[in-house]
């Protein structure tokens, strides 16, 4: 089998984290939705260094888990906060920005 | 170095302007006669500009240059010719004037009216214009002069939005939304010409490398700067729009009646006299330097335009009920021989144009402030509401029957000067439309007698009958004016040999000569 | 691992293990997306990640796999799960979507973007593969530690940077400062005879009820549900649990028999019309 | 004293008392007339000092200029304020001053008892002074500034009852019609500056020579123009008659001793341009032949005596243009009808004001009758001027018109024969009309009796009117000496002046320099035409008796034959001119303002709502909800990997 195959599965995965974050209104889900496009980015990124045989790939995926979970320290941060005042993690309750 | 003189012209009124505004509210009557002082030392200024101004000297003098934003080659080149000379003269002369004039129209109004009127922000507004308008006939940098065409625009707006007539037929609130309608239409046109013009500066930019004029026009002039056809032509069409916006051209003309009809006498005299004088300037100076084969390749179209505007504008007048509208539309009509004689490239035609420039700016501020002074008086524009005036305040009917012949053009008054010049100017080279053009002298007395017949003669309307007659404020504004219509109308040299050698300049500029005589011709 | 797992075109064993883990990890994606309780899109995610992890060992990026398992799956969607509890376990929200054509819109980009990611691997030619063989030839860990503390370094630093910040940030957001001294008792209760509301203490939940539990509203006398009687928190969540139905049959029947032994109408308890609009 | 000097001061004293008396205020109400007479006057001394001057030089040294400044200089564009006083100027000036200065004298008492004397003191000298300038302009542009100053002063006089709405129209309308004629004279400057370079006189016509007859003949016929406006010729005529709605002297002085005939002068000074342009000058006779007739024929048909009058005064230029359109044969003879009949007229005008001073400004003839005894002087000069306009032999009209007569056969052709007729018919019809007056005036029975006269034009505030007090029957009276002076001095004017001119040809050979002269061949003889002259004059005269001698004149109007009805219309011009020019032009104006407010400023609004309407519905997009916009955002992202996909494919 041929590792490509590798690179396929993250594209899948990615697309279906993007349009759950498209399709979700929960704030904790379109997070989850998030991680999961990190995760498979990662994915790739293992694939790749794999692909080039240097660890620098690795590396990048390294970083990439660092910061998604600096991310979702904050993020859930807020949406903790979102729920005290609006009593509700629903994305579109928080829509200020509507005319 | 020399005392910075154009400088000082240009920042006297802007500093005045801000001390007016920073006046405190209570001291009402010191903030007007600040102003008052203000543009009379900014008179005094401009006069010095003009007497040390040599007419056989260099084209620009007094100059001054400082390297403002050097990244992009933007100069403050300031410096002055005839033309510049003449028209900055006649700027600060017309503010005192207005000024005095405006001396009333911004007192707070009678109790349980809602609008508030800064008192000193009315003044201080229109020495910010003085200021502007006078470092844009000043500017010899492109993009300096574009900076302060466009932020005209803003005290302008407050003015006209702001200020407008006490009375009104249709009550305050309707008075305050076509205040405002007026002022944005005043301000969105002159926006849009203004962006288009940004565009062709860029362009120019983009061409030439620098924004200082002398630098580009020199270049043109050497040949050292070629510019494609299209390019030029191009350009030549950005500049002009803003221009003709400005002036106003027909058929760009549509904001002036609204903006002169609300807002107050003096305001309109403002925009008519002054601000709009920088349009009519500019195209003398920076379209034909710049572009003189666009300016000769537009000519034609811009020639008939000019002669619809001078007929149209007149015949408008005629059909209006509205006082200031009408003095607006005389002011279109007026506007189409100033651009007519630009255009048609004769010394005659450029240095009448240049001469109706100050001329028109006298002869409307007379007109207008006494149209003012009787508005004022009677509380309504229309002129169905008066008749029979020039029974009960003589005074008053005469000087306004001077300004109406002074608008006409009789000879023996400034306009006709400058208006014969321009005809001749034009019939020298285009016969044709030198004669259409003379049909609006008739025109013209039609609609100022008109006027006159309705408002001043007949019976005397009882509403008019307690009517006072000019009081000594008024008469200081306006006879000054009178004495200086007469006085250019017999001898008008002073002005025409400071004029003639920067026309003189222009016409070479455009490689353009006065076409001979035929006699001469034949020989 | 042998080093023949990161050889050029990899063994069946790995293949197999790849097509039937990755089916999984997209099943688990899919249900993260469309599942109706958060708890189960976190689980969901969870397993997927799990999954992933094996795969980054099979590319052998050991250090990551393990790292893999221990943040994510160990702390972050922990971190997800407190933060579901907080919001509510059972609080399900409908998938019915609110913004018109979202749905489809989503669903199109979705499918385009994702062809379009597809198709592009496909014609890049990725033919050759080095494997991580030499790369790894001392040690992953060794390796990538070589990596960071010299070419990486300031990446690592800032890094380490942001996770502070975000700690910070964090603890910020979430943290509410308090304005006021906090009552005392007295306060407190003289606040509530001012107020002359629930001057007794709150009923307790579940009184007059089969279920004896938090989430089950006290009934009143005439068997219908008290607001009050319910934690707040669960109230928000909507997950009070309504037994006033059979409840009120019980009753009645009660009462019946009530009024067969000794011949009078009930009386309305006084108290229950305060209550109601204490609870409002 | 060098006598160039004095020109600017002919000019400097009407100036000077202009100035003084309308912006003295009221405190020079009580000696303003004083002043404005007296500086008239001083004007009237220098021009006999001066024309002393020029009998004192020979023929040919008699064209004194003298330049004051500079006026205009761009380029090749010169004008100069020069004045050029040579025999035709002295004329003029000598005609303008001296009936100028009588007339002030007469309007002392005529204008009594008006408020605004002073400012009526102020315009009259206005007035002089434009038209000095007008007569002494060394060029077109400076003739031009006095062209339209009388223009002006004529503007303020005819309104100088501004209450009255038919004055102040009147006022404006003669002020429109000679801006009509103004146009005419500015393009021929024009026309004069694109072919000669300069439009001073004596260059231009030096250089007549040099330019092509068609240019001439326009410049011709535009200044034709500018004079039909002047001087009431047809097609322009139509404001003189509504002009008589300015106080008597007005009429007398502007409407038909000077200003009227300005257009004469222009014609007669442009001569060499004329002579050069003979299909100009056959327009121009034309023009005057016609508005001879016009004149006459409305003339017949007026009940109004003034009115009347400016029928005669039309016709009389008709006769002035006739004689300057016929070239060096009729330069002078124009120019001398023109002062005899500023004699007469301003005689009979100023008879008539009398006349109207005594019978409560009553202006319909139909009220009068056998005024002879009431007022005998006024009646005597009146009978002289009607002698002397009717041309009765011996007296001044006489010899003026039967001179223009002749040359209009000696033009020569058939158009001499038809310019004869016309003159000798006009000669007829002036008979008729003028005994018409005399007669309907002085004689028959006393029509004012037993009837109060109410003025149609209710002037409340005409002097006489407010102490003789409306609807009081009025009881005819002789003027004060103050008026009836000025009325005998007129009075001699016009009847030895004739003869004194053309005895021995004195007025010829004083002209001759300028305008020079040559003898047409006349088909007649100098006797059939005075015979056929006196022929005529006795058939109108006759006709005349026959129709308001004989039998009683009825009070009110009869309706009249078809052609008396439109004479009294003025022809129908009037009505014409409202049809056409007024109501289309007011159609014009509204429909412009219309389209202006709907088209010309609906687009620029139609913009402004367009975009409106379009970002009402973009903002629709911006719906807040964070996922929409990510969706978006996806999009784009999906867009840019389909860009990069497509840049590597290609």
């Amino acid at each position: 089998m041929n590792p490509v195959y590798y690179l396929y599965l993250a594209a899948l995965l990615f697309t279906i984290g993007a349009t759950g974050v498209l399709i979700r209104r929960n704030a904790i889900v379109v997070f989850m939705c998030i991680e999961l496009m990190l995760n498979a980015c990662n994915l790739a990124f293992v694939v790749f260094s794999r692909m080039h045989g240097n660890l620098d790939g690795q590396i990048i995926a390294f970083f990439t888990m660092v910061v998604a979970a600096a991310e979702v320290v904050v993020g859930l941060a807020i949406i903790v906060s979102l729920f005290r005042t609006r009593h509700s993690a629903s994305v579109d309750d928080a829509s200020l920005m509507k005319l | 170095m020399s005392f910075p003189l154009l400088t000082a012209t240009a920042a006297l009124p802007a500093v005045g302007a801000i001390a007016t505004a920073a006046v405190p509210a209570a001291r009402r009557t010191a903030a007007k006669w600040l102003a008052l002082v203000v543009s009379l030392a900014t008179l005094v200024l401009a006069v010095v500009v003009l007497v040390r101004f040599d007419p056989d000297g260099a084209r620009y003098q007094l100059t001054e240059s400082h390297p403002w934003i050097a990244d992009f080659g933007v100069r403050y080149d300031l410096g002055v010719d005839g033309i510049a000379a003449v028209l900055i003269a006649l700027t600060a002369l017309l503010i005192p004037f207005i000024v005095l004039a405006g001396w009333h129209d911004a007192d707070p109004l009678e109790t349980g009216s809602k609008r508030w009127r800064p008192t000193q922000g009315f003044f201080a507004l229109i020495l910010a214009v003085e200021a502007m308008v006078i470092i844009s006939f000043e500017s010899t940098d492109v993009f300096l002069f574009y900076i302060f065409f466009e932020a005209m625009l803003i005290p302008m707006y407050f003015l006209i939005g702001g200020f407008g007539d006490r009375a009104h037929e249709h009550g305050e609130e309707a008075a305050s939304t076509q205040r405002s309608y007026a002022a944005v239409k005043f301000l969105l046109y002159n926006l849009v010409g203004g962006l288009i013009m940004l565009a062709a500066v860029i362009g120019l930019y983009v061409v030439a490398g620098n924004f200082s004029l002398t630098e580009i026009a020199q270049a043109r002039a050497n040949g050292s700067l070629h510019m494609a056809t299209s390019t030029e032509r191009w350009l030549f069409l950005g500049f002009f729009f803003a221009f003709a916006v400005k002036a106003p051209l027909w058929p760009l003309h549509t904001w002036l009646p609204n903006a002169m009809q609300e807002s107050t006498a003096p305001v309109a005299v403002l925009i008519t006299a002054v601000v709009d004088k920088v349009g009519t300037f500019a195209m003398l100076r920076y379209c034909l330097q710049l572009f003189p084969e666009a300016s000769k390749w537009a000519t034609p179209v811009i020639l008939v335009l000019a002669v619809i505007g001078i007929i149209y504008g007149a015949l408008l007048a005629v059909g209006q009920r509205d006082i200031k509208r009408l003095v607006a539309y005389a002011s279109i009509s007026h506007f189409g021989f100033i651009i007519l004689g630009i255009f048609a490239m004769t010394s005659q035609g450029q240095s009448g144009a240049t001469l109706y420039m100050v001329n028109h700016g006298i002869s409307t501020a007379a007109l207008m402030l006494v149209a003012g002074f009787l508005i004022s008086r009677r509380g309504s524009r229309l002129i169905a509401d008066y008749g029979g005036v020039q029974k009960v305040a003589p005074v008053l009917a005469g000087t306004f029957l001077i300004g109406g012949l002074a608008t006409l053009s009789l000879p023996g008054l400034a306009p006709f000067v400058s208006e014969f010049l321009v005809l001749v100017g034009t019939f020298t080279r285009y016969p044709a439309i030198g004669i259409v053009a003379t049909f609006g002298i008739v025109l013209a007395a039609l609609y100022t007698l008109v006027l006159y017949q309705r408002t001043m003669t007949g019976p005397v309307k009882p509403e008019v009958s307690a009517m006072p007659d000019l009081r000594a404020r008024e008469l200081v504004v306006v006879a000054p004016l009178i004495v200086l219509l007469i006085f250019l109308g017999v001898y008008p040299k002073p002005v025409t040999d400071i004029v003639n050698p920067a026309v003189k300049q222009t016409m070479s500029d455009v490689h353009k000569t006065d076409p001979k005589p035929e006699a001469e011709a034949a020989k | 691992m042998s080093p023949q797992l990161a050889a050029y075109t990899t063994s069946t064993g790995e293949a197999f293990q790849f097509w039937v883990l990755g089916t999984v990890a997209v099943i688990g994606a899919l249900s993260t997306v469309f599942m109706k309780k958060a708890v189960h899109s976190a689980l969901s995610l969870a397993g997927t990640m799990i999954i992933l992890a094996v795969f980054y060992l099979a590319n052998g990026a050991y250090f990551l796999g393990i790292v893999q398992i221990v943040v994510y799956t160990g702390a972050i969607m922990m971190l997800f799960l407190f933060v579901v509890m907080l919001v509510g376990v059972t609080a399900a929200d409908s998938l019915k979507e609110t913004i018109k054509g979202q749905r489809w819109l989503a669903l199109l980009c979705g499918v385009g973007f994702g062809v379009l990611l597809l198709a592009g691997i496909a014609n890049a030619s990725l033919k050759q593969f080095n494997g991580t063989g030499q790369a790894n030839a001392n040690g992953n860990v060794q390796g990538l530690a070589a990596l960071i503390f010299t070419k990486y370094v300031f990446a690592f630093e800032i890094t380490g940077a942001l996770l502070i910040t975000a700690a910070v940030g964090a603890m910020v957001l979430t943290h509410r400062e308090r304005t006021e001294r906090p009552k005392t008792q007295r306060e407190l209760a003289e606040q509530r005879v001012r107020e002359g509301k629930h001057v007794p203490p709150l009923p307790a939940p579940g009184v007059y009820a089969r279920h004896n539990a938090v989430d089950v509203a006290g009934l009143l006398p005439d068997g219908t549900p008290s607001e009050l009687t319910v934690s707040k928190t669960l109230r928000d969540r909507g997950q009070v649990r309504d037994v006033s139905t059979e409840a009120l049959n019980d009753l009645r029947a009660l009462e019946q028999r009530a009024e067969e032994r000794l011949e009078r109408t009930p009386v309305e308890p006084a108290h229950r019309k305060q209550s109601e609009e204490a609870s409002k | 004293m060098n006598a160039e000097n004095l020109i600017a001061l002919l000019i400097a004293a009407p100036l000077l008392g202009a100035a003084v008396l309308l912006l003295g205020g009221r405190r020079l109400d009580g000696v303003g007339h004083w002043i404005g007479t007296l500086l008239s006057t001083a004007s009237f001394v220098f021009g006999v000092i001066l024309f002393a001057d020029l009998l004192g030089r020979n023929a040919e040294h008699r064209t004194l200029t003298q330049h004051l400044w500079t006026w205009i200089s761009v380029g090749s564009f010169q004008a100069d304020v020069t004045f050029r006083l040579d025999q035709l100027s002295m004329t003029f000036v000598l005609l303008i001053t001296g009936v100028g200065s009588l007339i002030h004298v007469y309007s002392i008492g005529y204008m009594e008892h008006d408020e605004r004397r002073r400012r009526f003191f102020g315009y009259l000298n206005l007035f002089l002074a434009a038209m000095l300038l007008l007569v002494l302009a060394d060029n077109y542009l400076l003739l031009y500034v006095g062209w339209e100053g009388v223009g002006l002063a004529s503007y303020l006089l005819i309104g100088f009852w501004q209450h009255k709405p038919s004055a102040a129209t009147a006022a404006k309308k003669a002020f429109l019609v000679n801006r009509v004629g103004d146009m005419g004279l500015s393009i021929a400057i024009m026309l004069m500056f694109t072919t000669f370079g300069t439009f001073a006189f004596g260059p231009v016509f030096s250089h007549v020579g040099d330019a092509s007859e068609g240019k001439l003949t326009a410049i011709g016929l535009m200044l034709l123009l500018a004079a039909c406006g002047k001087s009431a010729q047809v097609p322009l005529q139509s404001w003189l008659g509504d002009a008589m709605e300015g106080p008597t002297p007005v009429s007398a002085l502007i409407h038909a001793a000077t200003m009227v005939t300005a257009g004469v002068y222009l014609i007669v000074r442009s001569g060499d341009v004329f002579n050069a342009a003979p299909d100009a000058q056959l327009v121009v006779t034309v023009v005057g032949a016609v508005t001879l007739l016009f004149g006459a024929i409305v003339g017949c048909a007026k009940d109004d005596i003034k009115k009347a009058l400016a029928g005669s005064t039309m016709s009389q230029i008709g006769y002035m243009v006739l004689a300057a359109g016929l070239g060096p044969i009729g330069y002078v003879f124009a120019i001398m009808h023109l002062v005899t009949h500023g004699f007469f007229k301003a005689g009979l005008f100023l008879g008539a004001g009398s006349v109207m001073h005594g019978m409560n400004d009553e202006v319909d003839m139909r009220k009068y009758g056998g005024l002879r005894k009431y007022m005998p002087v006024t009646f005597i000069t009146f009978g002289l001027g009607y002698l002397a306009i009717i041309g009765f032999p011996g007296l001044s009209g006489f010899f003026s018109k039967d001179k223009i007569i002749e040359a209009a056969f000696a033009k020569g052709g058939t158009e001499g024969w038809i310019l004869g007729a016309c003159a000798l018919l006009g000669a007829a019809i002036t008979a008729f009309y003028m005994t018409r007056v005399m007669l309907m005036t002085f004689f028959g029975e006393e029509r004012w009796r037993n009837q109060p006269t109410r003025s149609p034009q209710a002037p409340s505030a005409e002097p006489a009117a407010e102490h003789h007090g409306e609807h009081a029957e009025p009881h005819p009276h002789e003027s004060p000496k103050v008026m009836t002076i000025p009325m005998i001095v007129l009075a001699v004017g016009s009847v030895f002046g004739g003869a004194f001119f053309s005895i021995g040809d004195r007025f010829l050979h004083w002209l001759e320099p300028v305008t020079g002269h040559s003898e047409g061949d006349s088909p007649l003889s100098a006797a059939t035409v005075t015979g056929a002259t006196m022929v005529c004059l006795v058939i109108g005269v006759g006709i005349a008796y026959v129709q308001y001698g004989r039998r009683p004149v009825p009070a009110v109007a009869p309706r009249g034959s078809l052609l008396t009805r439109a004479a009294r219309r003025d022809l129908l011009q009037d009505d014409f001119n409202h049809v056409v020019l007024v109501r289309g032009g007011e159609h014009l104006t509204r429909s412009l303002v219309y389209v202006d407010h709907t088209l010309v400023d609906g687009v620029v609004n139609g913009t402004a709502a367009g975009f409106g309407g379009l970002s009402g519905r973009l903002r629709k997009l911006q719906n807040g909800y964070a996922r929409s916009y990510a969706v978006s955002m996806f999009g784009g992202a999906a867009l840019l990997v389909a860009a990069t996909l497509l840049m590597r494919a290609v």
